[in-house]
């Protein structure tokens, strides 16, 4: 769906503050707010910018509480709008668990059609940038099992845009993580036109024969360096980027397990419960008889993340990737 | 008004005393006869529907219901003010408010009854579905506000909530945003004294619930509920102040659930008969009456008359909804998202296959 | 663990308020308290008559906010007391998700084993009552996924009364999963002594060859209604009551699992993300190689739980399961 | 106090003006000289550490930190007058509360360089670990004053929060149970004009912080809080009240944070110099130390040869939290449950096998 290319090199905080600027600009019921991302663009700077061009009616800063951030803009969407909110890091946006659970992932239903809810609800997540406690947490896992949310996780700045765009025209709520630990890290071209990634479909990054590896946000790079590791042990990976854990792309996994009989998937979550397990049983109600070894799962614990002193044990290594996918090939 | 009644030295708001007498004229609103009897008249329509489907429910033709006996006149007053253009942002307990802007009775019944079609409001503008999580509506309110201001609509949103629901982070949230976006919501907090069986002493230290408007920097007021005209010139005027951009305004409207909170709750364990009968006297209904009766212009005949009526008008409704076509399947599936997902799509296939199999061993 | 046996028939709300009983004479640490549960005695009357007994110190309602009363929970615990709070629904508990997950859940691990937690948090869960909106819910795969909570649900009066002397026993953080659907429906005769069931081992119900079933909560009893058509059918069915979610009981699942090759995971929650995948996972990860079949699920749609009318589409009927069951055996 | 200094018409309390002059007799609190100093003195210490720190962490010497500086006055006249005994809630600005304690520079350390360890305070009494969601730590404290007030015990909380924090629902609620359950814990609002980048009137409409304790029946005040005295006597006048049973109180502390909201923080985005320098004639050192050497109880010499000393055992604590031991596998495991859970000892015992997998591998 990609316009005349023009590119530019751009990381995900580039990318997805591309994707408001367009938003914005075509569509006069795009607001964005919550706490500071208006005169300061958020603590990321994922919203830089946007209130100076704006204006402080389209671009603005919330008190702090994020139930009413999530709350009002049900309401704000029910009248219209199509409100873009961020949750500061993602481990804040738990007193916010009513408003998306009880109304943003509802309002269409209990109304029977009649009302809407096109809101993105922005979270940064996941560990891995030496932050406090809360700042670290992968808790995907509970969004994906509410009905009536859409939970979307990108893995490149292409991709942030594309999807972004996709959320703010979705007329259902989007739970969009951004994996903060690749907000800068990861550069690349990106087109500065208006382009959409549809939501839904996975991405089926690269080919393989031996084992497919399912994987999203932040967790795509670090398989990717599993792969090298992989690659010299002479194992072909299939790498599937999920793009979004509900809708979940079932065809593209079970296609994949079809042909390669085995399966990793990696995430930051805590082990259970997690979308692994899901993953799994996917698999298993769909490929059950190609499975040449027992899906695979390289996860978190079932912890708390430890502060940055501890992390690195909770963080998953390319080397845990690996060893993981080794063992499940040698099965 | 908000200096004359200041919650701070809990002043409450009123016009008519328990026998129907103006006792206040400097702020009777300027009402015609006519309105005043219609507004009996729907609120009396409003009581005997609610009566009425107590007794279904006791029959077993409904599930739970949370009647609005002894509650009318807030609703009622907001029901009379409010116009097609404007929001409503209800809780649970204001029928009249839903009657008045178009939802039919036997839309109400098919909630109560178990489809969400009765959340449709076809013949009904600019309301939101019940909200059964406590207070968690008044964000969305404050956030309809924003929509008004943000696109200068000439609109106010009328907001419902209990004084149980006051207590919740969502209640102080919503005003407080509200408050800062200075958006023209009507925060309407029906104080009937309880939460289920929860008194509201227990819900908070404060004196009176109007007075939390201190703490959002907007105004506030503590209204007799029981009173129509009372809440008709609280309603009245914060209305025309929010269209002028004033902001929203709080009303804490003091009545008493004379019923049970819902038809599975009973009373008696919670609050003594006195305090029943106390109340008793100060029924709504009973005072507009009076007021009427005084005035020569309704007579007890002809309120019997037209109960008989109403209760017609009522049953015939409730029969409709008794005969509303089953629920499909479809139903259970296709409003969680714009387009049904996949997974969803297989989800209701692998059902209706099990639904096939079902059939065949019968 | 059972004492000198007094028994008497009770259902669920007995053996509950039986439990409390007992805990509140014998630890003066223990309070209660929630909405409605006082005076009235809980809108299930569950608490019923414990304040008059021990006064309303001890046993009091709170205002009407649920964040309130796991937080408080989090500050009486700290400072010693073993509070006992109610959230008076399930679906009414996401305001208190905050404070359960960030706090409740978290207060030893932050401050190294200093504070701890003794908090039950009941909840009554599930379908099946002709409810509104909100008040059908069985959301425990969020719990489960919550670093640092206990997840219990009971299936019978008896498990509840053992259980909930374990929990309030603990000091952990317990979420307690009440079936309310079954709260009256099932009677037994339950030691009248104290008893206590341990959380985190499962009770194989009923032992079987052909297949493994795995429930909790209400989902026992409909299994146990599915195996009467498996009978007559001529399959012998393993069930496993978990008792709890968290911890899970690998041990017991994979045991059987390799018995009998073939399993099903009945719940009543949304499918995706939920406690059917995990079991899934787990007798991948335990018992691969013995598996005879796709580990199957029987559960809610990934939709809200429909109104009265609507909701026998998406109870599960021991037809459902049967049909499941059979398909297992039959793969 | 609380009738003189009514925050309904946004009174402040103070007693010294920004020269150090006391302008407020009646108030003044009875304090020896010794005493006097030994504020300032903890103070200097505090801004020290604070500043110290700042600087470690631009040596990459230490993560994220969120610093006090220009705030010391709240948590040195709450520390002067907490008791072992006593319950301290924090929030994560309040350092000199946290030394009062018994809590030393080492563990909080500690603690922003990434150790769990940071927060045992071994040789502090009845303080909660640092609180990072936002207003949270508020219902503990009236959870905690539920249990002091159940067991009648002789103790006071003191919890703490910002002015962003006032917005959240957990506040409410906090103030809310705390009224009506009538418990000894004192609220104190740190108001340092912003959270992050937000200024005070995004934060709400309301006038003014403490008039917010209204809406909950409790009393409330607003005070200088770069003023020792005031805090001090306003502290100490509610802890007298909370311990006679007078139930909770809320203060607002009106004071500026002079520094960045963290060390990740560039406030030059959002607000002006000017507002800076106005701020920077109310700090709350220099007014007490113009008391203090007025009085002639303080030399500007006296305070270069203790900033060094102090500046001394900043470093010397901060090297003993550098050399603290690794973080142990362990420690990420154990203190989740009483016991470990059978699955989790699985998980980290799959893990250890992969780390031995991975030293045969180098
Ligand atoms: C968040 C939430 N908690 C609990 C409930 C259960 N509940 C339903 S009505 C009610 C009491 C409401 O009291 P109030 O706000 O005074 O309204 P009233 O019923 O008196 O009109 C409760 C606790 C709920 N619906 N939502
Ligand atoms: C629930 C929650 N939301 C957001 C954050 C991120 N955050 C950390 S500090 C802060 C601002 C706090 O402002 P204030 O309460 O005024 O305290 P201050 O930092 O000024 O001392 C925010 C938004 C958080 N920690 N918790
Ligand atoms: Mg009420
Ligand atoms: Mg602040």
């Amino acid at each position: 769906m990609e316009g005349d290319k023009k590119m530019k090199i751009m990381n995900m905080v580039n990318a997805l503050n591309d994707a408001f600027d367009i938003e914005l600009k075509d569509d006069k019921n795009v607001v964005i707010y919550g706490e500071d991302v208006g005169v300061e663009g958020g603590v990321f700077r994922v919203t830089e910018g946007l209130q100076k061009k704006y204006g402080k009616e389209r671009v603005f800063d919330s008190p702090l509480a994020e139930s009413a951030i999530v709350g009002t803009a049900v309401g704000m969407a029910a009248a219209g709008l199509r409100p873009v909110v961020e949750m500061q890091f993602s481990g804040f946006a738990y007193p916010a668990f009513n408003q998306i659970i009880s109304h943003a992932a509802r309002m269409r239903n209990r109304s029977r059609g009649r009302y809407q809810t096109p809101i993105v609800i922005r979270m940064p997540y996941g560990g891995g940038i030496n932050a406090l406690e809360h700042h670290s947490e992968s808790m995907e896992a509970i969004y994906g099992h509410m009905p009536g949310v859409k939970v979307v996780i990108p893995s490149t700045p292409h991709d942030a845009k594309g999807l972004m765009i996709s959320a703010i025209e979705s007329n259902d709520t989007v739970i969009f993580m951004e994996p903060k630990r690749i907000y800068r890290a990861i550069k690349q071209e990106v087109s500065e036109d208006k382009f959409s990634i549809p939501i839904g479909k996975a991405n089926v990054i690269s080919s393989g024969t031996d084992i497919t590896v399912v994987a999203y946000g932040s967790m795509v790079r670090e398989v990717q360096k599993a792969m090298v590791l992989a690659k010299e042990a002479g194992i072909s990976v299939e790498l599937i980027d999920l793009r979004s854990i509900y809708p979940i792309d079932r065809d593209t996994i079970a296609a994949s397990v079809k042909k390669t009989g085995r399966i990793v998937t990696v995430t930051e979550s805590p082990k259970s419960f997690g979308v692994a397990s899901e993953i799994t049983q996917i698999v298993n109600e769909e490929a059950f008889l190609n499975l040449e070894a027992p899906p695979a799962r390289v996860t978190g614990f079932d912890t708390i993340v430890p502060l940055p002193k501890g992390e690195h044990h909770y963080l998953i290594s390319p080397e845990k990737i690996f060893y993981e996918i080794e063992k499940t090939v040698k099965y | 008004m908000f200096k004359e009644y200041d919650p701070i030295e809990d002043k409450m708001f009123n016009i008519i005393d328990d026998k129907g007498v103006v006792v206040n004229k400097k702020w009777m609103p300027k009402l015609s006869d006519e309105q005043i009897v219609k507004a009996y008249k729907d609120m009396l329509f409003a009581r005997t529907a609610d009566l009425q489907i107590v007794s279904y429910q006791r029959q077993g033709r409904i599930y739970t219901y949370p009647p609005n006996y002894g509650q009318e006149a807030i609703a009622g007053a907001v029901g009379a003010i409010m116009r097609d253009e404007d929001w409503l942002v209800p809780a649970f307990r204001e029928m009249g408010a839903y009657l008045a802007k178009g939802v039919t009775l036997k839309e109400i019944f098919l909630y109560f009854m178990g489809y969400e079609d009765g959340s449709l409001f076809k013949g009904a503008k600019n309301i939101l579905p019940m909200s059964v999580p406590i207070a968690s509506q008044y964000l969305h309110a404050a956030g309809i506000g924003y929509e008004i201001k943000y696109n200068k609509k000439d609109q106010v949103v009328y907001a419902f909530v209990g004084d149980g629901g006051t207590s919740e982070g969502d209640f102080h949230e919503a005003l407080n945003f509200a408050g800062v976006w200075n958006v023209p919501v009507v925060f309407i907090v029906q104080n009937n004294q309880y939460g289920i069986s929860t008194p509201f002493k227990v819900q908070t230290a404060s004196k009176n619930i109007a007075i939390k408007s201190v703490a959002y920097g907007i105004e506030g007021i503590k209204v007799d509920g029981n009173d129509y005209f009372a809440m008709y010139a609280a309603v009245e005027n914060v209305t025309k102040l929010a269209k002028e951009g004033k902001g929203p305004f709080l009303i804490e409207a003091v009545t008493y659930r004379k019923g049970a909170h819902t038809t599975s709750d009973d009373p008696t364990k919670y609050r003594t008969k006195e305090e029943e009968e106390d109340w008793d006297k100060k029924d709504p209904l009973d005072r507009l009456r009076a007021f009427l009766i005084a005035k020569k212009l309704w007579t007890v005949k002809e309120e019997e008359k037209l109960v008989s009526q109403y209760k017609k008008e009522v049953d015939r409704q409730f029969e409709e909804a008794e005969n509303y076509p089953a629920y499909p399947l479809d139903d259970a599936f296709q409003f969680l998202y714009e387009e049904m997902p996949d997974d969803l799509k297989k989800q209701k296939f692998e059902h209706e296959k099990f639904l096939q199999w079902k059939e065949t061993r019968k």
